[in-house]
C-alpha cells in the first residue's frame, strides 16, 4: 500500500462516514458540522488528484461561505430538534435497500473495466493546477464564466426578493421617492389671516 | 292504346290526389264527382281494353326504367292480357259501384267522429281519395309486368286497406284492426319478397316474360337452405310466393286480419275485403302459374291450406252475430275455395270464381251496409228481423247475393263453385282428397250460415228497438242503385263459364302442367251450360246447399229452441268457434307478446346492461376508478417524490446497463 | 497508483448515501439541502478524477462552475426555506403536503 | 355539362360548398340573436343548396373519375394536399347535406329561442365541414373534417339538448372520437407505406394480410361507430333523444351516412383482402342490427328513441348491402349481385336521409307543442292535426319500407342482393318487413290514431305553413326517390362498379 | 506573461448578440426598476417587453444564415436555435402581457418578476444554443434558479412556498443526477463538447460501453425531470398548483421549449449513436406519461392541477417524436412543443382572466356558465381545450398527427395506439371543462355579477373588471392562432423540419 493509497483510503473513509453521519444526525447543527468534515476530507482527496486549487476553493467557498450560511439559517429558524427524527427507523429498510441497490449497481459498473485507466496520462499542462485553470477560465471558458456570474446575480436577486422585508419604522432612503419629490410636497405655503390688531 | 293503358290507373290516381289534397277546397260534391269521374273513366277504358284484348291485342311493354343495375333492368310497365283485362274490369266496375254507394253510405259520416274532431271535417273527401287510390293501386298490381311493380301494388293496396280499416281512427278496435291487418299482411309479404328475391337470384330478372322464359333452366335446380336438406328451387320460390298470397288472400293461418277488418266502413269491406284486394293472392298465383305448375309440393300445400280455410272459416260464420262478420267469414271461406282451385291447377276456375265472387260478395256487403244504414249502424243480427217489408230492394238483392253465394243453380256462384269442386275431385295431388271433402262439406256450411243470417235479418219477428223501428226505411238511390247494378252480374256472370273456363279466353295466359289435368277433364266433360246445370242438380253440392238452407230455416225460423238447445249442448264447440279457434289469443300471446318480451329483454340485458352498462359506462367507470386510485400516488410528500425519481433511476439504469449493456 | 475506479466507487457510495438521505429524511428540510450538497460532492469527485486521469482540464473547469452554481443554489434553497418557515412555522418535510392528489 | 359554361365557380365549386357555409356561419354568429341571424342563415343555406345543384347539373355520370377536382398543397412536410373531388358516390351525399341543412334552418326558425345565432351558425359550419368530408380526396383532409364535425354537434346537443344532454353529448363525442383514433393510426401507417395521404395512392398501396386486417378493424370501429353498427350503437339513441330537432335531423340524415361512405371509400378499396376475410363479421353485425335493434325499437317509450333505434336497423341495411359483395362474388361470381347490394346500400343511405330526417322533424313538431316525447303522452293527434297526421303516416310508411316510397328501394335491393349471397341473409334482413312495420305502426297507432287522450292533445294546433313546407318538400323527395330511383342509381353506377373492381383486386404483396 | 495566451483568438460575438443584449437589458431593467415607484411599475414592464422584443428582433436578423459556432465551439447559432429562441421569447412576451393584471391584483407587481423572467429567458437561450454539457448545465441552472424564485414569488403564500420548496429540492436532485450522468459521459469520451462526444460515439462501439449507458441513464433522468415525464413528474402538479398562476403559465410554456432543445442537443446531437438505448427508455417514459397523465387528470377538480397532469401527458407525446430518432420525428416534437406552448399559454390566460381581485379562479367549477357571461373568452377556452384534446381543426391535432407519424415510422405501433387511446380518455376531461363552460348555468355568485354587468355593459362585452385591452387582444390572437395554425399548419411544420434538417 503506497502512501497515496493510504491517504486516499483514510480521507475517503472519513468522507463516507461523515456523509453517513450527515444523513443520520438528529441535530441539524451536527449534520452541518459533519458535512463540513466531509468537505474537508474530500478536499484532501482532490488534492491527491492534483486539483489543489479546487480543493482550496472547496474549503474556502463551501466551508467558509455556504456552510456558514447553513448554520446561520439553522440558528435563525430555531427548530425543535426532538420531533424531527420520527419515522427514520421505519423507512430505514426501504431506504437502505434502495441505496444499496444503487450502490451495488454503480459499483458493478465501476468495476466492469470500462474505467481501467490506472496510469494517468502525462498532464499536458506542465504548469500548476491553479495556473492551468486560470489560463482557460478567461479565455476558452469566458462565456460560461460570464454566465456563472449571472447565476450568482440571479441568486442574489432571488434571495433578496424572497427574504427581504421592508420593516416599518426603519429609516432608509427610497431613491424613486427622492427623485420624484416635488416642491409642493415639501413646502407648504400657509396663508394665514393676519392677526387682527387688538 | 298504350295511352289508354296509362290513363286507366292515372285517372283514378288523379281523382284521388285532388280529393285528398284539396278536399277541403272542392267540398264533398267536388270530391265525389272527381273521384267518380276518375274511376268511371277507368272503368269505361277498362271495358275498351277488355274488348281490345278480346280482339286479340295484348300488350307487353315498359313505361319507364325504374332502376338499371348492372344487367338487371327494373322497369315499370304493363302486361295487358286476358287475365289483366278481366281483373281491370272487375276492379273498376266494383270500385265504381262502391264509389256511388259511398255517397250515400258516408253521407253523415260526421256522426262517426267525435265532436270538434278536425279529422272528421273532410273525412268524406278523404274516404273518396282513399278508395280511388285503392283503385289505382289495384290496377297497378294487376297491370304489372314485373315483380317489383307487382310488389308495389301489393303493398299499396295493403296501405290503403290499412288506412281504410282505421278510417274511424278514434275507435280503438279500428286502429287495432288496421295495424293487425298490416302486420299480418307483412308476414305474407315477407315470404313474397323472399320469393321475388329468389326469382331474381336464379333468373337474374324481375320481368315476367324473362323470368318465365328462364324457368325451364332452373326447373330441376335444388337448393340447400338447411344443411342436409335439398329442396327443389321452384318449390321454394312457389311456396314463398304463396305465403304472400296467404297473407293477402287471408288463408289460414294468416287469415286473422280479415274478420277484424270489418271495423272499416262497409263500402270498403265490399270493395277491398271482399271483391278485389283479397283476391290479389288468387290473381298472383294465377299469374305465376308457370312457376307453380313446376312444383307439386307447392300445389299440394295450396290445396290443403285452401281447403282448411274454406271449411273451418265457414264454420265460424255459423256462430257470428255481426252482420258484417258473417259476410266476412263467408269471404274467407270463399277465398279458400279459390285457393283450392289454384291448388288443383284449375286456375281458370279460380279466376272465374274470383270474378263471380267479386260481384255477389260486393253485393252482399253493400246490402249489409244498406241494412246497417237503415238500422243506424246497428250490426247485430239478433237485434234485427223482419226487415223484408222495410227494405224491399235490399231484401231482393240480398237474396240474389245469398243464392249466388250458396251456389244455387243458374246463379253465378253455382257455376264457379261447382267447377272448383269438380276440379278438386279430379285432382290427383297429395291432399286433394282431403280438399275435396272439405269443400264439399263447406257447401253445406255456407248455405247454413248464409241463410241463417238472411232469415234472421229479413224474416221472423222484429227484434229492433222502437226508436230504430220508427226511422226504418230504405236508404236512397245511391245505395240501392249499386245494389241493383251489382245484382245483375251476380246472377249473370256465371254464364261466362263458357268462354272463361271452358273456352280459350285464358289460353296462353294461365298455364298448367300436363300432369295436372283437372280442368282439362272438366273441359272434356262439359257440354254446355244447361247440361252443366243439369249435372249440377244431380250432384251432392246442390243437395248439401239445399240441406243447409233448410236446416237454417228449420233451426232459426221454424224452431228457434233447437238453436238454444244446440248452443247449450255444444258449448265447447261453440266457444271454440266463437273464439275463432283461439287464433287471436295465440297470436297475441305468442307473437305479439313474444316480440315485446324479446324486445324488452334485449333492451334491458343487451343494450342497457351489457353494452351501455358494462362496456361503455363500465370502461368510463373503470377509468375514473383508476384515476381516483392513481391520484393518491401523488401523496404530497417530498420524499415520496424523490423516491419515485430514485426508483426511476434504478429502473432505467438496470434496463440500460444490465439489460442492454449486459454486464 | 490509485486506480480510477477507486475514486469512482467512493463517488458512487457518496451518491448513494446522498440519495438514501433524501429519501430517509422526513423531518428536516435543511438536511435535504445538505444531501444535495453531498450529491454534488460526489459529482465533483467524479469529474476531478476523470479530469485527472484523462489529463484534461475541462473536468476541473466544470467542477469550478458546479461549485459556483451550487453556492448560488444553496442560497436560493435557503431563501425558500426561510419563506416556508415564515409561512408555516415549520420546516418539517412531512407537513409540507398541502398540495397532493 | 351544358351548364359548365355558366358555372361561375368553375374549378372551385367544392371549395365554395365547403367554405361558403362556414363563413356564412361565422357571419351568422356576428349577425346577432335578435334580428339578422335567421335570415342570414337561411340565405346562406339556400345559396349553398343552390350552388350544390350546379354539382348535379355539371356532373357527368359516365366513368368513375373524380370530378370538380381541386388540388392545392397544404402541409408539404407530410405531402398532405387540400385535395377535393367528387364521384358518383359522394356527389349525391353532398346534395343531401345541403338540402337537409336548408330544412334545418327553417325548422329551427321559431323554435330555437335561446342563442339562435349560435344555433344557426353551428349548423352552417357543420354543413361546410360535412361537405368537406364528402369532397376530401386526401385521407388526412378527410380525417380533419371527420373529426371537426364533432365539435359543432357536441355543442348543438350540449346547449340546445334535453335534460340529460350532458351525458348524451359527451358519450357521443367520446364514442365517435374513440372510434376514429384507430383510423388515424391506420391512415398514418398506410402513409408510411405509400408516402402520401392521397386517397387514390392509398387505394393502390400494397399491404400484407395482417396489416390489412388490423387496418380493416380500425376502419370498422371508426365507421361502425359512425353508422352506427351493433354493438357500438348505444350512443345514437341517447344523442338523438337529447339533441334538439335540428341536431337529430342532421345526425340521422347526414352524419350517419359518413360511416357508410367511409366503408365505400376506405375499407373496401384500401383493404380488399381483409374486407373479404372479415365480410362475414360485418354481415353478422348488420343482421344483428336489423333484427336485434328492431325488437328493441318495439319496446321504446320515447318517440325519438324509437326512431333512433329504427335508424340503426335501417343503417344495418347499408352495411349489409356493401359487404354482401364478397359472399355474392364467392358464391355466384356475379358482379350484378354485388352491384345490387352496393346500389341498395347507397340508395338506402339517401333515402334514410330523407325519411329519418322527416321523422325527426315530425317528432320535433309534436315536441314543440307538447314538450314531451313520451309516446304515452299522446294519442289521437290525428283528430287535432290531420295534415300533420297525414305526413306522419306517410313517413312512417316510408320508414317501414313501403314500395313507392324511398324506404323501399334500398331495402328491396339489399334483400335481393342478400338472397344472392345466402338465403338466410335475405331471410333475416327481410324480417324488418315485419318488425319494422311493427314498431312504426304501433307508434303511429299510439300517437296519431285513437281518441284524443288528454287536454293537451286536444289543444294541439295543426302544422303551420313553414312546417307544411318542410314536410311537403321531404314528402316529395321520399316519393320521388321511391317511384323513380333511376336518376340516382345512374349517377352512382360507374363509381360503384369501380368500387367493386377495387374491392376485388387483391393488394397482397406477392 | 502574455496578456492573452498563445493560440487564443478573441471570440466572434455576433452570434451571441441577442444574449448579450438581453443580459444588458435585464441588468438595465433591474437597475431602472429601483427608480420606479409602485404606481408606475408599468414602465418596468414596458422596458422588459421592449428588451424581449428587441432580442427577438436581433435573433431574427441572423435568420436563415449558416450555422455559426463561437466561444471555442461552445455556442452555436443554427436555425433550430433561432426558431426556438424566437418562439420562447415570444411566448415569454405573451406571458408577461397575461401576467400584468394578475400581478397587480395580488401585490406582486414588482420589477423583480420581470428581471427574473428576463434572466430565465437568457438561461433558456443559452440552453438552446449550448454545444457543450457545461453550457447546458449552466443555462439550465440559470433558468431553474430564476424559476425557483418566481414560484416562490408570492412569498406570503404558504402554498407557493411549499411548491417552490418541492420544486427546488427535486430540481436540485435532478440536476445532480444530470451532472452525475454527464460526468460519466465526460469520463468515457474525454470531452464536454457535444461534437467531440458525437465523433467519439461514431467511432466506438457505444452500446456495449456500460459506462456510457450509465451516463445515459442519469442524463435521461435529468431530462425527464425537466420535461416532467413520468416517473419524474411528481413536481409538476404541485408546482403548477401552488405557484401563482402567471408563474405557472410561464413554467408551463417557455421552459418546455428549452427543455426540448436540451434533449435534442444532448440525445440527438451528443448521444445520437446511442439511439437504440434511449429510444426504448423514452418509449416507456412516453407511454407512462401519456397513460398516467391522462388518467389522473380525470380526477382533478382544480384546473391548474388538471392542466398539470395534461402537461405530463403532452410531454409524453413530445417524447414520442424525439424517441423516433429521426429528423422528421424531431421536427414533429419541435412542432408539438411550440404549439403546445401557445395552447397552454392560452389556457392559463383564461384562468387568469377569471381570477378576480386576488381571488383565484382555479377550480373547474369556476368555469361554469362562462359562455353566457363571457362568450368570447369561453370560445377561446374551448379552442384551447379542443387543441389540447387534439381535435381538428385546431393545431393540437397536427401536433399529435406528426408525432404519431414519427413513431409509426419506426414501427412502434403499440405506442401509437396507446397514445391515441389515451387521447380519447384525455378528451373526456377537456370536454368536461367545455361542458362546464357551455352547458352549465353560471354559479350564483357569477350570476349576480352578470346581472350587474348587464346593467352596465352590454351583454357581448368581453371586458371584465380587471383585464386590460392588451390582455384581451392577445387572448384573441392566441386563440385564433390555435385555430389558424390548425387550418394552415404547413408553414410552421415546414419551418420546424427545415430547422432540424439544417441543424442536425
Amino acid at each position: 500500500m503506497t502512501f497515496q493509497l493510504f491517504v486516499f483510503f483514510l480521507f475517503s473513509a472519513v468522507t463516507l462516514l461523515s456523509a453517513v453521519a450527515v444523513v443520520t444526525m438528529r441535530n441539524p447543527i451536527y449534520a452541518a458540522l459533519f458535512l463540513i468534515l466531509a468537505f474537508f476530507s474530500s478536499a484532501a482527496t482532490w488534492v491527491l488528484l492534483e486539483a489543489e486549487f479546487l480543493g482550496v476553493v472547496l474549503v474556502l467557498v463551501y466551508v467558509g461561505a455556504v456552510m456558514v450560511l447553513f448554520l446561520f439559517v439553522i440558528m435563525m429558524l430555531d427548530i425543535q430538534i426532538d420531533t424531527l427524527r420520527e419515522g427514520f427507523i421505519r423507512y430505514l429498510p426501504v431506504g437502505l435497500m434502495v441505496a444499496i441497490a444503487m450502490a451495488v449497481e454503480l459499483i458493478l459498473v465501476m468495476k466492469s473495466g470500462v474505467f481501467n485507466r490506472d496510469i494517468p496520462e502525462p498532464s499536458p499542462l506542465s504548469v500548476s493546477n491553479t495556473e492551468s485553470l486560470g489560463e482557460v477560465l478567461y479565455t476558452e471558458y469566458v462565456f460560461p464564466f460570464e454566465i456563472a456570474a449571472i447565476i450568482l446575480v440571479v441568486a442574489i436577486i432571488a434571495a433578496i426578493v424572497l427574504t427581504h422585508r421592508r420593516r416599518k419604522g426603519v429609516k432608509k432612503q427610497d431613491p424613486s421617492k427622492q427623485v420624484r419629490v416635488r416642491r409642493e410636497d415639501r413646502v407648504r405655503l400657509v396663508k394665514m389671516k393676519s392677526e387682527e390688531k387688538q | 292504346m298504350q295511352t289508354i293503358y296509362l290513363l286507366i290507373p292515372l285517372s283514378a290516381l288523379f281523382g284521388s290526389i285532388i280529393a285528398g289534397l284539396f278536399g277541403a277546397k272542392i267540398g264533398r260534391k267536388g270530391a265525389h264527382s272527381i273521384t267518380i269521374a276518375g274511376v268511371g273513366i277507368a272503368c269505361i277504358l277498362s271495358f275498351i281494353v277488355l274488348f281490345d284484348v278480346l280482339a286479340g291485342n295484348t300488350f307487353y311493354g315498359d313505361l319507364y326504367t325504374w332502376a338499371q343495375i348492372g344487367n338487371t333492368t327494373i322497369a315499370v310497365g304493363f302486361k295487358i292480357d286476358q287475365l289483366t283485362a278481366m281483373m281491370m274490369v272487375v276492379v273498376t266496375f266494383v270500385s265504381l259501384m262502391v264509389h256511388f254507394y259511398t255517397i250515400g253510405y258516408m253521407e253523415d259520416d260526421k256522426h262517426n267522429w267525435p265532436k270538434d274532431s278536425r279529422g272528421g271535417d273532410n273525412s268524406y273527401q278523404r274516404f273518396f281519395a282513399y278508395i280511388s287510390l285503392f283503385t289505382f293501386s289495384m290496377l297497378m298490381l294487376v297491370m304489372s309486368n314485373n315483380f317489383m311493380q307487382l310488389f308495389f301494388g301489393w303493398e299499396a293496396v295493403g296501405l290503403v286497406s290499412y288506412l281504410l280499416i282505421g278510417f274511424w281512427s278514434t275507435r280503438d278496435t279500428a286502429i287495432f284492426a288496421n295495424m293487425k291487418a298490416f302486420l299480418v299482411n307483412r308476414v305474407g309479404d315477407f315470404g313474397f319478397l323472399l320469393g321475388i328475391a329468389a326469382i331474381w337470384t336464379y333468373t337474374g330478372s324481375l320481368d315476367y316474360h324473362e323470368v318465365f322464359a328462364r324457368l325451364p333452366a332452373i326447373e330441376h335446380t335444388t337448393v340447400t337452405l338447411i344443411p342436409g336438406q335439398e329442396w327443389l328451387l321452384v318449390s321454394v320460390i312457389a311456396i314463398s310466393l304463396f305465403i304472400g298470397a296467404m297473407g293477402k288472400s287471408a288463408q289460414v293461418p294468416l287469415h286473422v286480419w280479415l274478420p277484424d277488418s270489418m271495423e272499416g266502413p262497409t263500402p270498403i269491406s265490399a270493395l277491398i275485403h271482399a271483391a278485389t284486394m283479397v283476391t290479389a293472392g288468387i290473381f298472383m298465383v294465377s299469374r305465376m302459374s308457370p312457376i307453380f305448375e313446376m312444383s307439386d309440393t307447392a300445389l299440394s300445400l295450396i290445396l290443403i291450406i285452401g281447403a282448411t280455410t274454406a271449411f273451418f272459416m265457414g264454420l265460424i260464420g255459423v256462430v257470428q252475430n255481426d252482420i258484417k262478420k258473417v259476410v266476412a267469414y263467408s269471404t274467407l271461406s270463399q277465398l279458400g275455395y279459390m285457393t283450392v282451385a289454384l291448388g288443383a291447377s284449375a286456375y281458370s276456375a279460380a279466376v272465374f270464381h274470383l270474378m263471380t265472387h267479386a260481384f255477389f260478395k260486393a253485393l252482399l256487403f253493400l246490402a249489409a251496409g244498406s241494412v246497417i244504414i237503415a238500422m243506424h249502424h246497428e250490426q247485430d243480427i239478433r237485434k234485427m228481423g223482419g226487415l223484408k217489408k222495410y227494405l224491399p230492394i235490399t231484401y231482393w238483392t240480398s237474396l240474389i247475393g245469398s243464392l249466388a253465394l250458396i251456389g244455387f243453380p243458374f246463379f253465378s256462384g253455382f257455376f264457379s263453385k261447382d267447377l272448383i269442386i269438380e276440379s278438386v275431385h279430379e285432382s290427383e295431388l297429395f291432399g286433394a282428397h282431403y280438399a275435396y271433402w272439405m269443400v264439399l262439406l263447406g257447401v253445406f256450411v255456407t248455405a247454413f250460415y248464409s241463410f241463417r243470417m238472411f232469415f234472421l235479418v229479413f224474416h221472423g219477428e222484429e227484434r229492433m228497438d222502437k226508436h230504430t223501428k220508427e226511422e226504418l226505411f230504405e236508404p236512397g238511390k245511391v245505395v240501392t242503385w249499386p245494389l241493383i247494378a251489382l245484382a245483375i252480374p251476380a246472377v249473370l256472370s256465371g254464364y261466362l263459364i263458357d268462354p272463361m273456363v271452358v273456352g280459350d279466353f285464358f289460353k296462353g295466359v294461365l298455364h298448367f302442367d300436363e300432369s295436372h289435368k283437372a280442368i282439362e277433364i272438366i273441359k272434356e266433360e262439359y257440354q254446355g251450360i244447361f247440361s252443366f246445370v243439369g249435372h249440377g242438380l244431380m250432384a251432392p253440392p246442390f243437395w248439401l246447399a239445399m240441406g243447409g238452407v233448410a236446416s237454417a230455416w228449420f233451426i232459426y225460423m221454424k224452431n228457434p229452441a233447437i238453436a238454444q238447445w244446440g248452443y247449450d249442448k255444444l258449448r265447447p264447440i261453440h266457444t271454440l268457434l266463437d273464439k275463432k279457434y283461439f287464433a287471436d289469443e295465440f297470436n297475441m300471446a305468442v307473437f305479439a307478446g313474444g316480440a315485446l318480451a324479446l324486445g324488452k329483454g334485449l333492451w334491458a340485458v343487451g343494450d342497457r346492461f351489457l353494452i351501455d352498462g358494462l362496456m361503455v359506462n363500465g370502461s368510463a367507470k373503470i377509468t375514473g376508478w383508476f384515476s381516483s386510485i392513481f391520484r393518491h400516488v401523488q401523496t404530497g410528500y417530498l420524499y415520496h417524490y424523490a423516491f419515485s425519481i430514485i426508483v426511476g433511476v434504478l429502473a432505467i439504469m438496470s434496463w440500460l446497463v444490465f439489460g442492454m449493456g449486459r454486464i | 497508483m490509485i486506480p480510477l475506479s477507486y475514486f469512482l466507487v467512493v463517488g458512487a457510495l457518496l451518491f448513494s448515501i446522498a440519495v438514501a438521505g433524501i429519501f430517509l429524511n422526513r423531518k428536516n428540510m435543511i438536511i435535504l439541502l445538505m444531501c444535495i450538497e453531498l450529491m454534488l460532492l460526489a459529482v465533483n469527485l467524479n469529474f476531478i478524477a476523470f479530469s485527472h486521469y484523462l489529463g484534461d482540464v475541462a473536468g476541473q473547469v466544470f467542477v469550478f462552475f458546479i461549485l459556483t452554481v451550487a453556492a448560488a443554489e444553496a442560497a436560493i434553497g435557503l431563501a425558500i426555506l426561510v419563506t416556508v418557515f415564515r409561512n408555516r412555522r415549520t420546516i418539517n418535510v412531512e407537513e409540507l403536503d398541502e398540495m397532493k392528489g | 355539362m351544358a351548364w359548365g359554361a355558366f358555372n361561375m365557380f368553375d374549378g372551385y365549386l367544392l371549395s365554395v360548398l365547403i367554405w361558403l357555409p362556414i363563413l356564412g356561419g361565422i357571419l351568422t354568429l356576428f349577425a346577432g340573436d335578435n334580428v339578422a341571424a335567421r335570415p342570414v342563415a337561411l340565405v346562406v343555406s339556400v345559396l349553398t343548396f343552390g350552388i350544390s345543384l350546379l354539382l348535379w347539373t355539371g356532373f357527368s355520370p359516365e366513368g368513375y373519375q373524380l370530378q370538380f377536382v381541386e388540388i392545392i398543397p397544404w402541409i408539404e412536410s407530410f405531402k398532405i394536399n387540400y385535395s377535393l373531388g367528387v364521384d358518383g358516390i359522394s356527389m349525391p351525399l353532398i346534395l343531401l347535406n345541403t338540402f337537409i341543412t336548408v330544412l334545418i334552418v327553417l325548422a329551427g326558425w321559431e323554435i330555437i329561442q335561446t342563442k339562435p345565432a349560435q344555433y344557426m351558425a353551428a349548423f352552417l359550419i357543420m354543413e361546410g365541414i360535412i361537405n368537406g368530408v364528402f369532397a376530401a380526396q386526401d385521407a388526412m383532409l378527410f380525417y380533419v373534417f371527420f373529426e371537426a364535425m364533432l365539435i359543432p354537434m357536441f355543442i348543438v346537443i350540449g346547449i340546445w339538448g334535453g335534460d340529460n344532454r350532458i351525458y348524451a353529448t359527451i358519450k357521443f363525442f367520446l364514442y365517435t372520437f374513440f372510434g376514429s383514433v384507430f383510423m388515424l393510426v391506420s391512415l398514418i401507417y398506410m402513409y408510411t407505406q405509400a408516402g402520401s395521404f392521397n386517397i387514390a395512392d392509398l387505394h393502390n398501396v400494397k399491404l400484407g394480410l395482417t396489416p390489412q386486417i388490423l387496418i380493416f378493424l380500425s376502419f370498422l370501429i371508426a365507421f361502425g361507430v359512425k353508422v352506427p353498427m351493433w354493438p357500438v350503437h348505444t350512443w345514437l339513441p341517447d344523442a338523438h333523444v337529447q339533441a334538439p330537432t335540428g341536431g337529430s335531423v342532421i345526425l340521422a340524415a347526414v352524419m350517419l351516412k359518413i360511416g357508410g361512405y367511409g366503408f365505400l371509400r376506405f375499407s373496401l378499396p384500401m383493404v380488399p383482402d381483409a374486407s373479404a376475410e372479415l365480410a362475414w363479421l360485418v354481415i353478422f353485425m348488420s343482421l344483428t342490427a336489423v333484427v336485434y335493434i328492431g325488437f328493441i325499437a318495439l319496446v321504446q317509450r320515447d318517440m325519438k328513441k324509437l326512431v333512433a333505434y329504427s335508424s340503426i336497423a335501417h343503417m344495418g341495411f347499408v352495411t349489409l348491402g356493401f359487404f354482401v359483395l364478397y359472399p355474392i362474388l364467392k358464391n355466384t361470381g356475379s358482379t350484378d349481385g354485388a352491384l345490387m347490394g352496393l346500389q341498395g346500400g347507397m340508395v338506402q343511405m339517401m333515402s334514410h336521409g330523407f325519411i329519418s330526417g322527416a321523422m325527426f322533424l315530425c317528432i320535433g313538431v309534436l315536441y314543440d307543442r307538447m314538450h314531451t316525447r313520451e309516446i304515452s303522452a299522446y294519442g289521437g293527434v290525428a283528430n287535432r292535426m290531420p295534415w300533420f297526421a297525414g305526413f306522419f303516416v306517410l313517413f312512417a310508411m316510408a320508414n317501414t319500407g313501403l314500395p313507392g316510397t324511398s324506404g323501399f328501394v334500398g331495402e328491396f335491393m339489399v334483400i335481393l342482393a342478400g338472397f344472392k349471397a345466402n338465403f338466410w341473409i335475405a331471410f333475416l334482413a327481410a324480417t324488418t318487413l315485419i318488425v319494422g312495420a311493427g314498431y312504426t305502426l304501433w307508434l303511429v297507432k299510439r300517437v296519431i290514431f285513437g281518441a284524443v287522450t288528454n287536454d293537451e292533445v286536444s289543444a294541439l294546433t295543426d302544422i303551420n305553413k313553414r312546417e307544411m313546407f318542410i314536410l311537403s318538400v321531404l314528402a316529395i323527395f321520399v316519393l320521388l326517390l321511391g317511384l323513380w330511383p333511376e336518376p340516382l342509381v345512374h349517377v352512382m353506377n360507374d363509381s360503384l362498379v369501380h368500387v367493386i373492381e377495387q374491392a376485388t383486386t387483391s393488394k397482397l404483396v406477392k | 506573461m502574455q496578456l492573452i495566451p498563445m493560440g487564443f483568438e478573441v471570440p466572434n460575438f455576433t452570434p451571441a448578440i441577442p444574449e448579450i443584449f438581453l443580459l444588458a437589458g435585464a441588468c438595465f431593467v433591474l437597475l431602472a426598476d429601483l427608480f420606479v415607484s409602485d404606481k408606475n411599475r408599468f414602465i418596468t414592464y414596458l422596458m422588459a417587453q421592449v428588451v424581449l422584443l428587441i432580442t427577438a428582433g436581433l435573433v431574427l436578423t441572423n435568420f436563415g444564415s449558416e450555422t455559426i459556432t463561437t466561444f471555442s465551439d461552445m455556442f452555436v447559432l443554427d436555425p433550430m436555435a433561432q426558431v426556438l429562441k424566437v418562439a420562447l421569447i415570444l411566448v415569454t412576451v405573451g406571458v408577461f402581457v397575461y401576467s400584468r393584471d394578475y400581478l397587480r391584483d395580488r401585490h406582486m407587481y414588482r420589477g423583480e418578476y420581470f428581471t427574473l423572467g428576463l434572466f430565465a429567458v437568457l438561461g433558456m437561450m443559452i440552453m438552446v444554443s449550448a454545444q457543450t454539457m457545461l453550457l447546458i448545465y449552466l443555462g439550465l441552472e440559470l433558468l431553474s434558479l430564476a424559476m425557483y424564485a418566481l414560484v416562490a414569488f408570492k412569498r406570503d403564500d404558504g402554498r407557493a412556498s411549499e411548491a417552490a420548496m418541492k420544486y427546488f429540492v427535486l430540481g436540485a436532485i435532478a440536476s445532480g443526477m444530470l451532472l452525475y450522468g454527464m460526468s460519466f459521459i465526460y469520463g468515457i469520451t474525454g470531452s464536454l463538447h457535444l461534437a467531440h462526444i458525437s465523433s467519439y460515439m461514431s467511432s466506438n462501439p457505444v452500446m456495449q460501453n456500460v459506462g456510457l449507458l450509465l451516463g445515459l441513464a442519469f442524463v435521461i433522468v435529468g431530462l425527464g425531470f425537466k420535461l416532467g415525464a413520468v416517473p419524474f413528474h411528481m413536481w409538476v402538479p404541485d408546482v403548477y398548483d401552488g405557484a401563482p398562476t402567471s408563474v405557472t403559465m410561464f413554467l408551463g410554456t417557455a421552459p418546455k421549449i428549452a427543455a426540448f432543445a436540451m434533449i435534442i442537443r444532448l440525445l440527438a446531437e451528443g448521444l445520437g449513436d446511442m439511439v437504440q438505448g434511449w429510444q426504448q427508455i423514452l418509449a416507456i417514459l412516453a407511454a407512462l406519461s401519456v397513460v398516467l397523465g391522462n388518467i389522473i387528470a380525470i380526477a382533478q377538480t382544480n384546473i391548474k392541477r388538471m392542466l398539470a397532469y395534461s402537461t405530463i401527458s403532452h410531454m409524453g407525446f413530445v417524447l414520442m417524436g424525439i424517441l423516433a430518432g429521426t429528423q422528421t420525428g424531431y421536427a414533429a416534437s419541435m412542432f408539438y412543443i411550440i404549439t403546445y406552448a401557445i395552447i397552454s399559454m392560452g389556457g392559463f390566460a383564461v384562468i387568469i382572466y377569471l381570477s378576480k381581485n386576488g381571488k383565484e379562479a382555479d377550480q373547474l367549477d369556476d368555469l361554469k356558465g362562462l359562455s353566457s357571461t363571457h362568450p368570447w373568452v369561453a370560445f377561446m377556452m374551448m379552442l384551447f381545450l379542443f387543441a389540447m384534446a387534439g381535435v381538428p381543426p385546431t393545431v393540437g391535432f397536427y401536433a399529435k398527427l406528426s408525432v404519431i407519424t414519427a413513431v409509426v415510422d419506426v414501427n412502434l405501433i403499440w405506442l401509437a395506439v396507446l397514445a391515441v387511446v389515451m387521447s380519447v380518455i384525455g378528451a373526456y376531461y377537456y370536454l368536461r371543462a367545455i361542458k362546464l363552460m357551455y352547458f352549465d348555468k353560471p354559479n350564483e355568485a357569477r350570476n349576480i355579477e352578470t346581472t350587474f354587468r348587464n346593467n352596465e355593459v352590454e351583454a357581448y362585452s368581453t371586458s371584465v373588471v380587471n383585464s386590460s385591452l392588451d390582455f384581451t387582444v392577445l387572448l384573441s390572437i392566441n386563440g385564433l392562432a390555435v385555430l389558424l395554425l390548425g387550418i394552415l399548419p404547413g408553414a410552421l411544420m415546414s419551418l420546424c423540419l427545415y430547422a432540424i434538417q439544417a441543424s442536425l
